[in-house]
């Protein structure tokens, strides 16, 4: 079966003031069709700028240097604005870390997610309305009308990640990219979150990207295992043969402590 | 919502008593009684009437009594009648609030349809050529005094190109104009004063929004906006915008203070009898009701524009809730 | 990093202060002597900024006045940040009950047009430069005050102060050693732009023919005259006014570089 | 025992209207009762919300407990401030980011007089080598270091006053795990060597594992479990902390 993403040999500078940081130095990356891929590394390895760069919504001072970006045979890297936007979204939707600062503060979740309906399936207010009021049914909010009513300060941490899930899978991606979504979580939730995603990835069919620097959320979920240490990818694994042999060195660091502290 | 109201409109009572008293103790705390400084500034005021003034104020009682006694006509909008004409200070500042208002309501619109697109611009644009001249030309409006900008203006439209009136307010044969002329020739005099009036105001409200709108472009949520699909239009208005816009509620009443002490200036230049000019007056021909009125106004109006815009930006950010 | 605003705030403010510091040896003229042989003269070689319908120098009178702008902005701010400084650590290191008293006061305060509050007690004392200095003084020290009880309430919640508690820091030691450091930079830049604020409100009430008295000259007293002599002698308008915008400026520019340090 | 905690309790008042009157109680402790063996590390564990910083807090005398006593064995700790220190969660804001590394670090020593001008500096050098920093870095700022670097330099303070007993508070949460693990290593083998006695807040169950002997589980302000690390990771009796695990594997 082919790939449904790939990036080969990407770089991503960032432009300072007065210097260049690389941020990602050659990186790389398959997801095959409903497939669940961890990219997983500590802080500032390049995990985040590696999964903002497949859509391109990097931030201002961070400029691709070169790369290849392959979505089902559409090279990303050559489209220019107006076709990326038909992609975002669509074919390839974003959950974050912290819900609550990533939802828009003075929109309300069900307007946040009407919009994203309607931009992507031209359906109109009361179409989208009943399908926001589905989606968030889907992603087991009870009380569906209250949250669609709600402002994301108003709501938990948890709620808001269901909601902002429910947005992004509004339009049926092929791609989720889950950007470590449970990170500002607690534990009891973030289990329930996983699950969540889990069960939605079976009943719905899209292949998953998570990112990570917990390795039990990776062992947990993941059918393989991208790590990132300084901007590279240095090790790709099935999730199984990882943990039991890993041959970097970073790698086999990584798991040491994971070993001693990181599980129960 | 109806409780937090209550709540606030209750706590702007000690405002408003510790308003009165700082007007009070000003005015009676200086040293040189109002009366006598009167008569020393105009020597048309006899001892007789001075005498008769001190009992009219209640000068000759204690302070807290004369406080107390002030506080009462104050309750009953009675300030007092001028020591110039005899006429009643409300009447007066009354028939001059209307100029005030129409100038600096015009110019707070001029202002919020200039700032706001440059400072969206120059904060989408930032770093640009065109940022950094309208920086550069923020810094010298912001350095520039007022009465200057308007003197150089008078000097240039009115003087040299002969395009606009110098001062006042209407001409000479205003009376007989019709209604058209008459709308024309007001806007004629009011153009410049406003004009100078939107110069001092645009460029700190361009730099706000454009520092709000940076701010605003850096939160996590426009990712979110962008990872869905928006175009960067949608993006800067629809998301960023919002968020850089709903603080200016705030600032335009916090502006008030600003305005009116800036209109003492403003009027007398232009010669506009608005409630600037007046005061200045007052201050001039040490009429002592009509100072004490127009501190009292000021600081009640300043405290009005902060409890509405308080109230405003409560009901247009979802995030202030109407507890605490 | 290059600081530009910093240096060019700097540069400007040093070069006005040595003005005004030498002002009696680098003005041409006296600025208060009358030439009944010179009224109104424009710029020349003689007069480089022209002369006043009195017939003295714009240049002395201009040079002068940058002695009593510069004043009047640093010790009317002098003596509201030390106000501000004083009142504000006392309501964020007592809070409660001193806290209520001291806010409720400040925010009764900034209820009043700063302008307004100055003209109605100008008009009732001698305008004097003193008078003038120390009035603005005490209608501006809010600001600092709101300013130094933020920034100690956000410092005490700060970890590093908590650590300074856990390792027996005196009170003294923290505040001297921990809190101060820490809070002043932002009130550096609030008392930069309260100088140019006060030199402002300075020209205003002079320009009003409420503040400094003629014939001391200063740059709104100047600028009186600018009225009268609009379309007859330019240099009277111009010269003073860029005198202020250029302070001004100056000031602006120390603070924004500032602001840039601080981060 | 070096440390009793008895019945503490801290409520929160929550003000409401111009009067600023109490219109109601946070609850963040509640009744929370323990005691701590000298030379043990008790870890306490909670989510967010549960109570940990304000105990740790407390047992240190930065903030007073509305109800409660807290007793510290004479025989260790004499005095207080001197013997007792705290390590916080954010390295990022524990260190005065005005002051030098050696200032920082020499602070605790001046205020309780414990080495003589002369062998101020080594004594400071031999603090930084003992935490895993070189000794050359005296004359840097905080904002020169890394989260991990920072922490180290944390420790190195609190160990200036030469304590006895510490309380670790999240003191890795916001690092690395490869960081972590090292950090662990770190506070295990300096509290061998110093024979320090522990108490070690986290959030992360794999962690407390590692470094308790015993364990109390909290949430909501109370102590829902207490016990040595073995029985509570093995045969825990509470829902919550079975959930707690059952969440973590």
């Amino acid at each position: 079966m082919g790939n449904l993403l790939e990036i080969k040999n990407l770089k991503v500078e960032f432009h300072l003031d007065e210097r260049v940081i690389t941020a990602v130095d050659g990186a790389y990356l398959n997801i095959k069709e409903n497939e669940v891929v961890v990219l997983a590394g500590e802080s500032g390895s390049g995990k985040t700028i590696t999964a903002l760069s497949i859509c391109k919504i990097l931030p201002r001072n961070a400029h691709i240097v070169w790369g290849v970006i392959n979505l089902a045979g559409r090279e990303m890297l050559c489209l220019n604005e107006n076709e990326l936007i038909k992609i975002r979204g669509k074919d390839i939707a974003y959950i974050f870390q912290e819900p609550v600062s990533f939802l828009n503060p003075v929109y309300t979740i069900g307007e946040q997610i009407i919009e994203v309906i309607k931009l992507h399936q031209g359906k109109n207010k009361k179409e989208a309305y009943e399908e926001t009021i589905d989606l968030l049914k889907k992603v087991r909010i009870w009380e569906a009308k209250r949250v669609f009513q709600s402002y994301p300060h108003q709501l938990s941490g948890g709620l808001n990640q269901r909601a902002f899930i429910a947005m992004s899978l509004a339009c049926n991606p092929k791609l989720l990219i889950a950007d470590e979504p449970t990170t500002s979580l607690d534990v009891t939730i973030e289990k329930e979150i996983l699950d969540l995603l889990l069960e939605l990835k079976n009943k719905l069919k899209f292949s998953l990207l998570f990112i990570t620097h917990n390795l039990s959320i990776a062992q947990k979920i993941a059918d393989r295992i991208f790590i990132m240490y300084k901007g590279r990818v240095v090790e790709e694994a099935d999730s199984q043969e990882l943990f039991k042999s890993a041959k970097h060195f970073h790698t086999q660091e990584l798991l040491s402590a994971y070993e001693r502290i990181g599980r129960i | 919502m109806l409780s937090y109201l209550i709540r606030r409109l209750l706590g702007i009572i000690p405002l408003l008593l510790g308003i009165t008293i700082i007007s009070f103790a000003i005015i009676h705390l200086a040293p040189g009684k109002p009366t006598q400084i009167e008569q020393a500034f105009n020597p048309k005021v006899s001892q007789e009437v001075r005498l008769r003034l001190e009992k009219l104020y209640g000068l000759d009682k204690p302070l807290h009594i004369q406080y107390i006694n002030w506080l009462v006509k104050l309750g009953k909008f009675d300030f007092g009648r001028s020591f110039i004409d005899e006429r009643p200070v409300a009447e007066k500042i009354l028939e001059r609030i209307p100029i005030t208002l129409t100038i600096n309501i015009f110019s707070l619109i001029l202002v919020l349809l200039i700032a706001i697109p440059l400072g969206v611009k120059t904060a989408v644009k930032a770093g640009s050529a065109f940022d950094h001249a309208l920086t550069i030309l923020v810094f010298l409006l912001f350095a520039a005094p007022t009465f200057w900008l308007a003197l150089l203006l008078m000097q240039l439209l009115s003087i040299q190109l002969g395009w606009l009136p110098i001062s006042g307010l209407k001409s000479l044969d205003f009376e007989y104009f019709s209604f058209g002329k008459k709308i024309l020739d007001l806007a004629h005099h009011l153009f410049l004063p406003i004009l100078v009036s939107t110069l001092g105001g645009f460029a700190g409200l361009t730099r706000y929004i454009r520092s709000n709108m940076i701010d605003a472009l850096k939160q996590p949520y426009i990712y979110t906006a962008r990872a869905k699909g928006l175009s960067q239009e949608k993006v800067i208005y629809k998301h960023a915008l919002r968020n850089a816009i709903l603080p200016v509620v705030t600032i335009i009443g916090l502006s008030i203070p600003g305005l009116l002490g800036g209109s003492v200036i403003f009027e007398s230049i232009f010669a506009i009898p608005g409630i600037g000019r007046l005061f200045y007056e007052a201050v001039m021909s040490r009429d002592y009701p009509l100072i004490m009125a127009e501190v009292v106004l000021g600081g009640v109006l300043t405290m009005l524009g902060n409890l509405i815009a308080d109230i405003a930006y409560g009901y247009v950010d979802p995030r202030i809730k109407y507890k605490r | 990093m290059k600081n530009t605003y910093l240096i060019t705030g700097i540069a400007i403010i040093s070069i006005l202060s040595v003005i005004a510091l030498l002002a009696p040896w680098i003005s041409p003229y006296d600025p208060a002597m009358i030439a009944q042989d010179s009224l109104l003269i424009p710029p020349s070689a003689k007069h480089w900024m022209g002369t006043d319908s009195l017939g003295r120098d714009l240049l002395s009178r201009i040079i002068y006045g940058c002695r009593i702008s510069l004043i009047i902005g640093v010790i009317a701010v002098g003596i509201a940040v030390f106000l501000g400084v004083i009142l504000g650590s006392l309501s964020g290191f007592y809070g409660r009950f001193m806290d209520t008293l001291i806010m409720r006061f400040a925010d009764i305060m900034l209820c009043f047009p700063t302008f307004f509050l100055i003209l109605a007690v100008v008009a009732f004392l001698e305008p004097s430069i003193i008078n003038i200095m120390v009035i603005i003084g005490l209608t501006s020290w809010m600001g600092p005050a709101r300013l130094i009880r933020s920034e100690i309430l956000s410092l005490k919640e700060r970890e590093f102060i908590q650590a300074e508690k856990a390792i027996g820091a005196s009170s003294a030691r923290i505040i001297m050693r921990h809190l101060i450091p820490n809070a002043i930079g932002p009130v550096l830049v609030n008392a930069t732009l309260g100088i140019a604020g006060a030199i402002l409100l300075e020209t205003g009430l002079s320009f009003l023919g409420l503040g400094v008295q003629p014939p001391i000259p200063s740059w709104g007293n100047i600028l009186i005259e600018a009225k009268s002599t609009l379309g007859i002698a330019w240099w009277i308008t111009v010269f003073p006014g860029l005198a202020i915008l250029v302070t001004i400026l100056g000031f602006n520019f120390i603070a924004e570089g500032l602001k840039k340090i601080i981060g | 025992m070096i440390l009793n905690v008895i019945r503490i309790s801290k409520y929160f008042p929550i003000e409401q209207g111009i009067f600023r009157r109490e219109a109601g109680m946070l609850k963040a402790l509640d009744e929370v009762s323990f005691s701590v063996a000298e030379f043990t590390t008790l870890g306490i564990v909670g989510e967010s919300g549960s109570g940990k910083t304000t105990l740790a807090k407390i047992i240190l005398d930065l903030i007073p407990a509305t109800t409660g006593e807290i007793f510290f064995s004479e025989d260790f700790i004499r005095n207080f401030r001197k013997d007792t220190q705290i390590i916080f969660q954010n390295p990022y804001n524990s260190l005065n980011p005005k002051m030098r590394i050696f200032d920082i670090i020499c602070e605790p020593m001046i205020i309780h007089k414990i080495v003589d001008r002369k062998h101020i500096r080594d004594k400071v050098v031999n603090l930084l080598e003992t935490v895993g920093l070189s000794g050359d870095i005296l004359t840097r700022y905080p904002h020169e270091f890394s989260g991990g670097q920072r922490q180290r330099i944390c420790i190195a303070r609190a160990l200036a006053s030469e304590p006895k007993f510490i309380v670790l508070d999240e003191p890795i949460s916001s690092l690395d795990l490869t960081v972590q693990a090292k950090l662990l290593d770190l506070f295990i083998e300096l509290k061998q060597k110093f024979n320090l006695t522990y108490i070690f807040i986290s959030h992360n169950l794999g962690v407390i594992k590692y470094i308790s002997d015993a364990v109390i589980v909290m949430q909501n302000g109370r102590i829902i479990e207490r016990g040595k690390v073995g029985d509570i990771f093995n045969q825990p009796s509470e829902q919550y902390t079975k959930k707690l695990l059952e969440a973590a594997r």
